[in-house]
């Protein structure tokens, strides 16, 4: 079969010279910016002590630990891990929830798109960054000021902190959206509402659930605001086994947590694809 | 009456409008032709205030639309309704709610935040559905739709908003020549009946000539012609097209397949 | 008003409506059932969690007590009024802190590479092969459940004391969280330009490369430097193997009830957090350019 | 009485000293009893942290608490209200420990002064026996830990210092020290926990005790200064008629180690307040 | 020789392309014709593979397209270049990579995922853009260009894949007459030139009678015409199209404004 001729590369590279040389500035700048960022990252392996000798002589190491984890064994706090992981993961529940709830509405005025004024934007924005910023610590032992020891201010304690952290990733979901389907509503004579309940959210609203539920799973996980509050969990279950060095119990309790977040997943996945949906024909 | 008074839009350096000016008396069928890049789109988004004039203004009835704001520009936007080029629908709401949405403006904030739609907004959404022969796809996706059905999806979305102007672009570019005269006499229709005036981005010119009372030609950004369509003639017509009059009005296009046409000296590859 | 639309006739209508709600009412019943058990589960959740309204509107004016104390310096004025008694450890915390940046960087960054390396095969619409994705869902998930102290407990024991062992750790931890977190970003980007692309005949990975990351690409930035922010604040659990720089001497702090250096290291924290969100939004405006047009 | 019906619900909270693990199954019998001595609910919690139970006696919401000597110096110092009124006591009747710094026996370490440019694994920042007073003997040896040994590590826990310290991540632990045949290190060992970097488990000869601190005060338990005068009362009863009247539960409090509880007044405290001064100080001088 | 023999895809209960069977030889220049949503997008997305049939079996000079995996999949997507409807470009890239994108096939994968494309390859995406008068937009972002710019880059994208058949998707449905000419006749002539099958999905029957060899007419998924345009009757015309044949065939569609068409039952009010 014929092919189409070759085209002449040196006349069309006279004809759109800018095209065919880039201007230095424009070429370097991302690998430079490569080149700095790696530079950073080496400076920091050797600054941290990381050394490749150390690093082989130890993978050795590491098969004889886990061996101490098998086979994992609950002992006989079977019960009483299951009653933890159920409190647990109330508590996550809510207190994810809960964050979520406060966070959708901050979040929008914390998006570009949605709030394009900068003078407004800048106050929401630190105000979620400040909010990041104070240790869960914090938050817990300002919640026990308030509510006193027990899980309910382990609820409130992660709301907060996870509010700081929803509120910008929220935002940041919602920037990514397509404005195409936001300017269909608007032509429409759409309130700046109804652009956002059904230009935008149907678009963020599998993002925003995978986000939700990544961060119950987290907090099923993390111990520490929950153990702090002396309401309990998993956590702090697993906390105490490893500072007892229990490998058997860790790992079954690791084992035991791993479940809930398979499930966690499952479920997050199932969700976010009953709104995602089929794929959209071309 | 919609006057458009030096509108210019520009993106960055390039001006995608330039000075346009016209006026367009109520119940007139214009159409708005030119060439691919020409502004036709970037015109049509500006009278709706979805893109922001750089300069220039747009009155309609004696509404300074380029200085609206808030609810009442919202109430422009309700009254002049928009069908896109690329449709712009909601792809993960059915076809019946992205219809509903050109009712939002009527009703209150409650209401349509829920879902509760009235009835007769329904049945009206319904109607215009199987007006364009899609009723029966009330209830999918809107992106799992043939690229037509979309488009008339979205046309239907800008007829249920009852507006007093309807700015379609490109309305039939994806539609087959039955849908294509369902539209385009539904667009007739409704501006012959109740005098809505009609604003119309179109590429064939055959169909711009039927429907149109009145075309506006444009090329880069400035409307270079204005007149009715018999006005439209052979030079214009080269102008506007940079083609042989022949070719675009309609007839054959091309010779038979013996006389392969060349086409200026980028016709390698 | 005009009416550019007229309404069918009645018996046509009930025709259609009853065909609509019908395809409707599975999916209707579904969300309704869904959003039940999830109410329901909240209720249950809330009994379990103890939650009482009462106590908290009743007393919730201590919310800022300790605030107010951490506001205090020793001599019973506000920290404000004495900038160089309040910031007396400046000098410590920045050493810290820079160490922490440092150690959370390297994290991170390992993290970040494994997890952009992994991501694609977890996400449902890239994943070349379901049990590829099977598996390295897993392996996601057992990086980030295992807690980073083990971990890092481990790696003491392997590697011997010091930092490397808190940063191998956290980039385990990372290369779990983002891995998840990325997957799903690319699970709700756009296919088309994928088709348009995967037509040309291009490999999977130029698919990946061309049509999935400039969709994505920015959403990654925003994770991976939430990640960062939060492996700062995070690194005071590598404290024992001597990693837990600036979070370490907050919790010391803390525990030590020291309360004006408790406010001084978060202003330096909250800060720090601060600069990594306003290099966010920069990244991102670079990455998206300048909005679509429609 | 009245205070029961203005307080017909309190707290107490526990900080899991040492071995954490089974703290609520040790209390639960405990409560119990309390519950039923004093006729009013009373609800466990375990906190991890305690700075959070410092912060709940200081809003008042948690009555009683079970504090380590530092712990509770610290809410003192930091101006909560609570009074210590029983204090823990040995089963040889001493009512405090001490701080040891260990080596391993095979090391060739004898004393502090071998040990420059070692590791050092503390405890936690605000443990007596594990930070506290390690620093204030230090300080007395002219030694200044951040300067004279290579690392100063908090491990987190007593179990995780003799740990560090039996898998060669430090050189020098210190550790609390109740007598020969008891301390955490005996504990542990007992439990056959303690197991080198190779994986042989260790005895005791294989640790050598080679600083040992002064007395420290063993752990009060402490209620609120602003609650009712016959209730604090009722409640110090309790403490003291526990291991009479429910020896069970009493036993399973400590596995038995422990003699009846004895009262004790805040004043007691004085001296480990004064430790945390100096520890306190030396913070600020260090930098 | 491109066959397609007993062709079923459906989505759901619903069958998209529904038993379709034809052929069509080297060279050729075929036509799909029929009503929105008659299943012709998801007949060409069958042929490039990027949907599954259900059913039936696609060969193509002998290979058996429908059991293609691999490396051998991409070789044939890349030996059928497909032109979408909805151009599905890279919005966040620019045009010239946009269309660098159909040279994928020929190069190591190390060249292209750092982007050094080579000089050869970018003439001729250059020549591609400038042969339809775009390659002045060369660097700019492929979503902020008007539709039919964003058409035509998706052409060339095609058309530097050097295809051996090439499957387009109403490739000039938001194309001005002067563009519309130009890209059909390049099609045309690559066609006749290089002997490169050319199978396009046309609404207007006007361009579809000019250009083809042949034609193909689908209605509901189904093959319900196949032949030389000339047999395009009035007949099959008003079958596929459920209109007057005067009005598909061009001509004027409509009357003039005065008699205002009335539509089926929905034209009340
Ligand atoms: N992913 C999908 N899910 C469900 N239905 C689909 C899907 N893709 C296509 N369809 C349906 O299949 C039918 C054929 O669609 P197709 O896109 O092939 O039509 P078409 O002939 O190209 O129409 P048009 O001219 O409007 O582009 C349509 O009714 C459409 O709604
Ligand atoms: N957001 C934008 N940024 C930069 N340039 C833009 C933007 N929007 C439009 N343009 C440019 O402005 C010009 C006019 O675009 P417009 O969409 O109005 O054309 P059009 O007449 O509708 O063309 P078509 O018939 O192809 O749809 C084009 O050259 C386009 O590239
Ligand atoms: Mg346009
Ligand atoms: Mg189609």
């Amino acid at each position: 079969m014929s092919k189409p001729p070759e085209v002449d590369a040196a006349q069309m590279r006279a004809r759109y010279p800018d095209v065919f040389e880039r201007p230095a500035a424009a070429r370097l700048a991302t690998p430079a910016m490569i080149v700095a960022a790696f530079a950073i990252f080496i400076y920091g392996l050797v600054d941290l002590d990381f050394s490749p000798s150390r690093l082989f002589n130890g993978l050795s190491q590491l098969g004889w630990i886990s061996m101490m984890m098998i086979p994992p064994d609950p002992g006989s706090s079977l019960p009483l891990y299951l009653k933890a992981m159920g409190e647990t993961l109330s508590i996550a529940l809510l207190g994810t929830t809960l964050a979520a709830l406060f966070a959708l509405p901050v979040s929008l005025f914390a998006a570009r798109n949605v709030v394009p004024s900068k003078l407004l934007r800048f106050p929401v924005r630190r105000l979620l960054d400040s909010i990041r910023g104070v240790d869960t610590l914090i938050w817990a032992l300002v919640w026990i000021n308030v509510v006193g020891l027990g899980p309910f201010a382990g609820v409130l304690a992660i709301a907060v902190s996870d509010f700081g952290a929803f509120g910008k990733l929220f935002s940041e979901a919602i920037e990514g959206a397509d404005q195409k389907q936001v300017e269909g509503i608007r032509a429409s004579g759409g309130s700046a509402l109804h652009e956002i309940r059904f230009g935008l959210l149907p678009q963020v609203l599998p993002v925003i659930a995978g986000q939700v539920l990544y961060f119950i799973e987290s907090n099923t996980r993390s111990a520490t605001i929950i153990g702090i509050v002396g309401a309990g969990g998993i956590g702090l279950q697993l906390a105490e086994q490893i500072r007892v060095l229990e490998w058997q119990k860790v790992s079954f309790l690791i084992l035991m947590i791993l479940v809930a977040v398979a499930a966690i997943d499952f479920i997050s996945g199932k969700l976010r694809f009953a709104i995602i949906g089929r794929r959209a024909v071309a | 009456m919609l006057v458009v008074e030096g509108l210019t839009c520009r993106f960055g350096a390039k001006a995608a409008v330039d000075d346009a000016s016209f006026q367009v008396s109520p119940g007139g069928f214009v159409g708005v032709i030119g060439r691919s890049g020409a502004g036709k789109s970037t015109l049509l988004r500006t009278i709706n205030r979805l893109a922001t004039p750089t300069q220039g203004r747009i009155l309609f009835d004696d509404i300074d639309v380029t200085a609206l704001r808030g609810k009442e520009l919202r109430q422009w936007r309700a009254r002049s309704a928009m069908i896109f080029q690329q449709f712009n629908l909601v792809g993960r709401l059915d076809v019946l709610t992205n219809v509903l949405m050109g009712r939002l403006a009527t009703m209150p904030a409650w209401r349509s935040l829920s879902q509760l739609w009235p009835e007769q907004d329904k049945a009206l959404a319904m109607s215009a559905l199987e007006q364009f022969d899609i009723a029966s796809l009330a209830a999918q996706r809107a992106d799992q739709l043939s690229g037509g059905q979309q488009q008339r999806v979205a046309i239907a979305r800008a007829l249920v908003q009852q507006p007093d102007i309807i700015l379609a672009d490109e309305p039939i570019a994806s539609l087959d020549p039955r849908n294509t005269k369902i539209v385009m006499d539904a667009l007739l229709r409704i501006n012959k009946h109740f005098g809505i005036t009609v604003l119309c981005n179109l590429h064939s010119l055959d169909l711009a000539r039927s429907y149109c009372d009145r075309l506006i030609g444009m090329a880069q950004g400035r409307v270079v012609f204005d007149g009715a369509p018999a006005e439209l003639t052979d030079h214009v017509a080269r102008e506007l097209y940079d083609l042989e009059a022949a070719d675009v009005m309609g007839g054959t296009p091309v010779p038979a397949p013996e006389g392969i046409p060349a086409l200026g000296t980028a016709a390698a590859a | 008003m005009t009416l550019a639309v007229s309404i069918l006739p009645e018996q046509q209508l009930a025709v259609l409506n009853v065909a609509y709600r019908k395809a409707v009412a599975r999916k209707r019943l579904r969300l309704t059932a869904g959003a039940g058990l999830f109410v329901a589960a909240l209720i249950v959740a809330s009994i379990g969690a103890e939650v009482n309204l009462r106590t908290l509107f009743t007393y919730f004016g201590n919310f800022v007590s300790y605030f107010d104390r951490i506001l205090t310096l020793d001599n019973g004025q506000r920290v404000w009024t004495n900038f160089g008694e309040w910031f007396w450890g400046w000098h410590n915390w920045l050493k810290l802190l820079a160490e922490t940046l440092l150690i959370s960087y390297v994290g991170t960054l390992i993290g970040a590479v494994f997890a952009f390396a992994l991501n694609f095969f977890a996400a449902e619409n890239t994943s070349p092969g379901p049990w590829l994705r099977f598996v390295v869902r897993r392996l996601l998930e057992f990086a980030r459940t295992v807690p980073g102290i083990v971990f890092a407990l481990i790696f003491v024991i392997a590697f011997g004391l010091g930092p490397m062992a808190g940063v191998l750790a956290i980039a385990i931890h990372s290369t779990g969280a983002l891995g998840k977190l990325f997957s799903e970003i690319v699970e709700n980007a756009d296919m088309k330009p994928v088709e348009g692309i995967r037509s040309t005949g291009a490999s999977w990975l130029s698919c990946m490369r061309f049509a999935i990351l400039p969709q994505v690409s920015a959403g990654y930035v925003s994770y991976a430097l939430l990640r960062f922010e939060i492996n700062v604040r995070e690194a005071s659990v590598m404290g024992f193997v001597g990693a837990g720089g600036i979070g370490q001497e907050l919790i010391v702090a803390i525990r030590k009830f020291y309360y004006s250096d408790v406010s001084a290291i978060l202003v330096t924290i909250i800060v720090t957090v601060f600069l990594i969100d306003i290099t966010t939004g920069w990244v991102r405006g670079r990455l998206f350019g300048k909005e679509a047009r429609t | 009485e009245d205070w029961k019906t203005k307080y017909p619900e309190i707290t107490f909270a526990v900080i899991p000293a040492e071995n954490g693990s089974g703290v609520t199954e040790r209390y639960g019998p405990f409560v119990n009893y309390l519950s039923k001595e004093l006729g009013i609910k009373v609800t466990l919690r375990v906190a991890n942290d305690y700075a959070a139970v410092i912060e709940g006696q200081r809003a008042g919401n948690i009555h009683i608490g079970y504090y380590g000597p530092a712990s509770f110096s610290r809410a003192r110092l930091t101006g909560v209200k609570t009074d210590a009124f029983v204090i823990d006591v040995n089963a040889d009747g001493s009512k405090g420990y001490y701080s040891v710094f260990y080596v391993l026996a095979k090391s060739p370490y004898q004393k502090v002064e071998e040990l420059k440019g070692k590791n050092l694994g503390l405890v936690d920042p605000n443990s007596t026996s594990g930070n506290n007073m390690p620093r204030f003997k230090l300080n007395q040896m002219g030694i200044d830990p951040d300067a004279y040994f290579s690392k100063v590590i908090f491990t987190g826990s007593h179990e995780n210092a003799v740990l560090a310290l039996a898998q060669g991540t430090v050189d020098v632990a210190a550790n609390w020290w109740n007598a020969d045949d008891d301390s955490n290190l005996t504990r542990m060992l007992k439990k056959g926990m303690v197991k080198s970097a190779d994986g042989t488990v260790m005895k005791k000869e294989d640790f050598r005790i080679i600083v040992k601190s002064d007395l420290i005060i063993n752990s009060p338990y402490a209620y609120l200064s602003d609650l009712p005068d016959d209730m604090k009362a009722a409640i110090k009863k309790a403490f003291l008629e526990a291991a009479q009247k429910d020896p069970e539960a009493f036993k399973k409090l400590s596995d038995g180690k422990n003699k009846p509880w004895e009262p004790i007044a805040n004043d007691d405290y004085n001296k480990t307040i004064e430790l945390i001064k100096f520890v306190d100080n030396l913070r600020k001088k260090a930098s």
